[in-house]
């Protein structure tokens, strides 16, 4: 954990200053960036304010059972007569906690290893880039769908066992990024000046090859809330928290005759991993101008 | 001759926030057979207005001016025509070689088709032929025309450019910092080669080149340009031995020589000026050693001294 | 004030009677590669002979140039000295202590001994961040001042002496604001302050704007002067390292061809691979040109050369000797260097 | 070309191993007795205990019951479901069909769709319908699959009733011949539908991206400035160069795919190995679960390989050597 809190330190100094003014100075230009900022803005607003804005208690069982839209149940009921509305409003405090914790864990790894195994290069690298070659190889989905199943669904363990699963992609950036940084004067004068290969590796080419993986990071929340929602809509949800993909589920049963109790929490989905997909596209698109711009 | 009369060109880069004004009011000529060097630093201009040439800007550059190309202004040509004249009567070599050709096509099917742009009518064994003709002449072995450009050198790639550019016997060709990247062996050589089919073909070429003694070695005129201007114009000869422009002083300074007396290293103090802001009086007069209160002010004139040589500078002509 | 900023302060005085000899024995750098074969679907493994046995020495306050084409292994010789790659065979020897001696007992002073320029000033300092925090880490971590006020006033000093005022206007910037020229002078200013015993500059000069070379090259040499450090200085540009250098090697596919007093080798040279480059070294003096000798090709990658010469593939004035033996190094004037059979015209027959 | 070859397969024996051990330690560090997991029941039979342990030397040291496993895989035995006591191979072979015919057909579509709408966005950059394409683009990456599948159902099947709900053929009527063919013609449409659009958005990018990219090399210039015209230049030349990166992410979304189209048999009752895996889970059939998972496993590889090869041969600028 030592490692995240220097990451976060040195990323307060300096260029990243510069970036981050930057990617402020083109919120305004980079259109999906605004629109995602927006929504997510929204949307974590809601989560938080969750219990003063929810009508009903989301796990109250009401007598109006599969109740359409109404003044009283603003998004109706489901089968069980619980109100969606306040379901979907706590929904949110869980895909957004499985998904940030999640592409964190994937993000945390996927950089050390990543930038390890990069700049160390050798052996190290040959062993290292086999096993994400592995990785990137495997059914992911699969092995978590099995290792829920046999473990138990319980929020923390779904957490985990995405983030442990996904970093792959996040240790391929980062390498690629170290072996392209490691080629630079910079790293090389660090070298001749006396520095350590270990201090070369945190203070330098971590923070300088993070951003890219920032951005990666934030999409990964999307496919992090979409693979929640899959295990939940396969019956393999937390069945302690109110989940998203767990009405969906809910709703499968009553998809002619209580349309919305499927409709609404699957809108609810398409949203928040919208606004991550939008941000992380937009900090990509600040990076390689070129290659993404409508211009 | 007159083959090429660049008249008052000047070009602008606009963007939302600022006009970069990168060539201003630049004039000279080009006789048939003739060939001229464009010196500069980097900001200097002098890539802007090779490439305006061609019309082959990006679509923020604005060229205003007249350029005769045997009393065609190329600046007026529709697309069709300008496609016409482009590598018939005009080509142009570029510095990153490497990357001119296709990585999945290979050279010769590349060539051929560049060639049956401009000679549809031409069967393949005929463009085949005329193509290994090509890189024979520019001392390449014929098996490039099977190959992928990156089973090749850096400097048998430039010389695919050079075969590229000779295709169809073009009156003029622009070698835009051609050969900066080779090393010095294949440089020499390759500039030699240059200089002769040059005179084989009866070709006349613009070199641009930060390198004052490659275009010292291998031109026949010298165009000095600094920050858009062109500062100082004339033959080789007179303008090497005999600079009149402080500015060609101070480059000529900057390079120690091969043999004989050592001298003194002298670089030119300060920066290139901003190309967006306004500027009044001389464009060089922050980094001048010879300036005068005049030159705060008054921007200086072109002045032609001898053999069609042309000094911006207040200092130069006899009226002072 | 620490000793040492007294010792900076009073620069050119302290190491004067402290002389130090770099002695390179046999240096090596070989790596196998895998190089294309026949088709692209095969390959071969080769070995790469960067440098490929390489011997000089080097006196404090010396000034060496290395030439030669690109692969001809002088950047790696460069990469090699400072310790960026380990050779393969051979001693790099410090008053008679060998790099790895040295690298094993205090890897920091090893740095203090041998610093280095690169060629690429734009990229040559972290982007992130400023000339302060770039200055102090590296004093920081020689323990060069031992506050951080201590190793500002060192910084301080040491930029105003070479001219980079006023300081606070360069301290607070990032390397992207500065120039080119600016930037190296940084750089040469950061390894001098390490107090090095010799420096190399790869290249120096060949990414800057031509008008700002003669002050980086001038700066260099000041700086060497002052302390009487020696300089390797490699370029491709023959006319600049004439400029600077006491003497001078030419390298052709890892080994040194030729080698002596600058302009002995330069306007005297005896190997024709020395001759080819020279005559095809455009010169801004156009009342002397000179007419390109014309050879075959470009350089090869350094792979199964030899038995003979390493230039006779190219070579115009080859015969069946050079393709069959290498040629003996063999002196021609005093201090100069060649390894060419046609030196002594008794071998040619 | 024979040591990347040798490379990439030992890459993908890697694989198969490393899903192996995974699989093994899974059943052992799962919690429970694996004995129960094995049987699938907290109180098997005595005799089913002795049957399972000597089948899997679960009275051995680990390593020997790692080889025992992989011996019993190795003649072909993927050991029996519990739910109907078959062979889990034989359970899986009844279901490739349909999963295959489903996937397969919704990769083609959404590779020849995505990467012609990427190319032609590409070209209009910055028009109306390039816009309008990438914002359908992050909409349907956005979109989880089930629930895509369910508002299909929700429209053509329940409000329209254009298209059967759930199966593969419609069970009343029991069609032969061409009848039976129109009737899983009939049945695929939403499931297909489904699985190609949120495929469509990955190769649309990719074709888009590197349409794009392509037409800013400097090779592009030459051909502009020889006078060569825009079409032919984009025909010729960018098409081949920003095809090239298509096949290598096909390779990569492989394993994306055959969840997804797992998932969506289970949203419409399609007869797959997908629903089959649900079941197992369900019914905590671990042996059919595994089993599920190393078939997936070993066929992602080897079309990943493959994949890698036949890019290895295209691109002439690879030596995989």
């Amino acid at each position: 954990m030592i490692e995240i809190e220097r990451i976060a330190k040195m990323n307060k100094s300096g260029n990243f200053k510069m970036k981050i003014k930057k990617i402020i100075s083109s919120i305004n230009n980079v259109k999906q960036l605004k629109a995602g900022i927006i929504l997510l803005a929204l949307i974590i607003l809601l989560a938080i304010f969750a219990p003063l804005i929810a009508t009903h208690d989301p796990f109250e069982l009401n007598d109006d059972m599969v109740s359409p839209p109404s003044n009283n149940y603003i998004l109706g009921t489901d089968g069980l007569g619980r109100d969606i509305f306040s379901g979907i409003l706590y929904g949110a405090r869980t895909s957004i906690l499985i998904g940030v914790v999640a592409a964190s864990i994937s993000g945390i790894m996927g950089t050390l290893i990543g930038g390890i195994s990069g700049f160390y290069g050798g052996k190290i690298d040959a062993v290292l880039s086999e096993v994400i070659n592995v990785f990137l190889m495997m059914p992911t989905f699969f092995l978590i769908l099995i290792i829920v199943a046999l473990f138990g669904s319980s929020m923390f363990n779904v957490m985990v066992v995405i983030g442990i699963t996904t970093w792959t992609g996040n240790a391929r950036l980062m390498r690629a990024e170290a072996l392209s940084l490691k080629q630079r004067t910079f790293v090389k004068s660090l070298e001749t000046i006396g520095e350590s290969k270990f201090k070369i590796l945190l203070k330098h080419i971590i923070p300088n090859g993070i951003f890219p993986i920032i951005a990666n990071t934030t999409m990964n929340v999307s496919d992090a809330i979409l693979t929640e929602s899959a295990l939940s809509f396969l019956g393999l949800g937390d069945p302690n928290v109110m989940s998203w993909g767990q009405i969906v589920y809910n709703g499968k049963s009553y998809l002619t005759n209580g349309w919305w109790i499927s409709t609404f929490s699957g809108i609810a989905i398409v949203l928040t991993v919208l606004a991550f997909y939008l941000i992380g596209d937009g900090m990509n698109n600040i990076l390689s101008p070129k290659l993404n711009s409508n211009n | 001759m007159k083959l090429l009369s660049i008249k008052n060109e000047s070009v602008v880069y606009r963007s939302k926030t600022k006009n970069v004004l990168a060539v201003n009011n630049v004039s000279f000529d080009i006789d048939k057979q003739d060939s001229v060097g464009i010196v500069g630093e980097s900001g200097s201009g002098k890539s802007t207005l090779a490439l305006a040439l061609l019309k082959l800007l990006p679509k923020n550059a604005d060229v205003t001016g007249e350029v005769l190309f045997e009393d065609k202004d190329l600046l007026k040509l529709s697309t069709d025509e300008f496609n016409d004249l482009r590598w018939k009567e005009i080509s142009i070599v570029f510095q990153k070689s490497m990357n001119s050709l296709s990585p999945i096509h290979r050279i010769g099917s590349q060539m051929a088709d560049i060639y049956t742009i401009h000679d549809g009518s031409a069967d393949s064994d005929e463009v085949k032929g005329k193509i290994i003709n090509l890189l024979e002449m520019v001392n390449l072995p014929t098996r490039v025309y099977t190959m992928y450009p990156h089973e090749l050198s850096g400097g048998m790639m430039q010389r695919v450019s050079i075969a590229l550019s000779l295709m169809h016997n073009p009156k003029l060709i622009i070698m835009d910092e051609a050969t900066t990247a080779l090393d010095v062996i294949t440089q020499g050589q390759i500039l030699n080669e240059i200089a002769e089919l040059e005179k084989k073909l009866k070709i006349a070429r613009i070199m641009i080149s930060h390198d004052m003694s490659v275009v010292a070695n291998t031109c026949r005129k010298i165009a000095v340009m600094y920050a858009g201007y062109l500062v100082e114009f004339g033959l080789v000869e007179d303008v090497i031995l005999n600079p009149k422009h402080p500015y060609t002083k101070g480059l000529l300074k900057s390079f120690p020589p091969l043999k004989g007396e050592k001298g003194e290293l002298r670089s030119i103090p300060g920066y290139l000026p901003d190309l967006s802001i306004p500027h009044e009086g001389c464009i060089f007069k922050d980094r001048c050693p010879q300036k005068e209160n005049i030159c705060l002010y008054t921007a200086p004139k072109t002045h032609i001294v001898e053999n069609g040589r042309k000094v911006m500078c207040n200092f130069a002509g006899g009226d002072c | 004030m620490g000793e040492r900023l007294c010792a900076i302060l009073q620069e050119g005085t302290v190491d004067m009677e402290n002389n130090y000899t770099l002695e390179i024995t046999d240096v090596f750098k070989h790596y196998t590669q895998r190089i294309k074969g026949k088709n692209r679907f095969r390959s071969v493994k080769k070995t790469v002979k960067a440098v490929d046995g390489i011997s000089f020495e080097l006196k404090s306050g010396e000034i060496m140039g290395i030439i030669g084409e690109s692969g001809c292994g002088k950047s790696t010789l460069a990469k090699l000295l400072t310790n960026l790659e380990q050779p393969t065979g051979g001693k790099i020897l410090f008053n008679g202590v060998s790099s790895e001696e040295m690298l094993k007992n205090d890897r920091l002073q090893y740095k203090r001994m041998i610093q280095m320029v690169f060629q690429n000033p734009f990229d040559t300092f972290d982007p992130r961040n400023n000339i302060d925090k770039i200055i102090d880490e590296t004093l920081k971590l020689h323990s060069i001042g031992k506050t951080r006020d201590e190793r500002a006033s060192i910084t301080q000093d040491a930029m105003e002496k070479v001219g980079l005022t006023p300081v606070d206007d360069y301290l607070h910037r990032f390397p992207h604001e500065l120039s080119g020229g600016q930037l190296q002078r940084i750089s040469i200013l950061r390894a001098m302050l390490l107090r090095p015993k010799f420096l190399v500059a790869d290249e120096p000069v060949s990414m800057l704007d031509v008008s700002v070379r003669a002050e980086i090259i001038k700066m260099l040499q000041e700086q060497v002067r002052n302390l009487n450090t020696a300089l390797v200085f490699i370029s491709h540009d023959i006319n600049t390292t004439r400029y600077i250098s006491d003497k001078i090697v030419v390298m052709y596919l890892g080994r040194i061809v030729e080698s002596g007093i600058t302009d002995s080798v330069l306007h005297n040279p005896a190997h024709p691979y020395t001759k080819t480059l020279i005559s095809n070294c455009a010169s801004i003096d156009i009342l002397e040109k000179s007419n390109p000798i014309k050879i075959e090709g470009e350089p090869p990658t350094p792979i199964d050369n030899g038995p003979g010469c390493y230039f006779a593939p190219r070579c115009y004035m080859s015969k069946d000797k050079c393709f069959k033996e290498y040629p003996e190094k063999t002196e021609i004037e005093q201090g100069h260097f060649a390894s060419c059979h046609f030196i002594n015209r008794d071998n040619l027959n | 070309m024979a040591r990347y070859l040798r490379k990439r397969v030992l890459t993908g024996i890697l694989v198969i191993l490393v899903s192996l051990i995974i699989n093994f330690s899974l059943i052992h560090l799962a919690p429970g007795n694996p004995i129960n997991l094995l049987a699938g029941k907290d109180n098997p039979s005595q005799e089913m205990i002795d049957t399972l342990t000597k089948k899997y030397g679960l009275d051995k040291p680990i390593y020997v019951q790692f080889i025992h496993y992989i011996k019993t895989l190795l003649k072909g035995d993927l050991g029996y479901s519990i739910m109907s006591n078959e062979p889990v191979g034989k359970l899986i072979l009844e279901k490739v069909g349909p999963t295959l015919l489903l996937a397969l057909t919704s990769i083609i579509l959404a590779l020849v769709i995505g990467t012609a709408l990427g190319i032609l966005a590409a070209r209009k950059r910055g028009s109306k319908f390039d816009i309008v394409m990438n914002g359908l683009s992050y909409l349907f990456d956005s979109t989880p699959n089930f629930w895509l599948g369910l508002m299909l159902i929700l429209i053509f099947a329940s409000k329209l009733k254009v298209f059967p709900t759930a199966g593969m053929v419609d069970l009343r009527t029991q069609s032969e011949g061409i009848a039976k063919v129109i009737d899983i013609l009939w049945h695929l449409v939403l499931p297909l539908t489904t699985v190609t659009l949120i495929q469509i958005p990955y190769y649309f990018r990719i074709a888009r991206s590197s349409v794009i990219q392509t037409m800013s090399e400097d090779f592009i210039t030459t051909f502009r400035a020889a006078g060569m015209k825009e079409n032919r230049i984009f025909n010729k030349y960018v098409f081949k160069n920003a095809i090239l990166p298509t096949v290598t992410v096909f390779g990569i979304n492989l394993a994306y795919v055959i969840s997804g189209v797992a998932i969506i048999e289970i949203v419409f009752a399609w007869p797959g190995m997908g629903r089959l895996m649900m079941t197992a889970i369900s019914k905590r059939d671990y042996p059919l679960l595994m089993g599920i998972y190393l078939l997936l496993s070993v066929s992602i590889a080897v079309c990943m390989i493959v994949v890698d090869v036949v890019y290895a041969i295209i691109d002439p600028r690879i030596r995989y050597d």
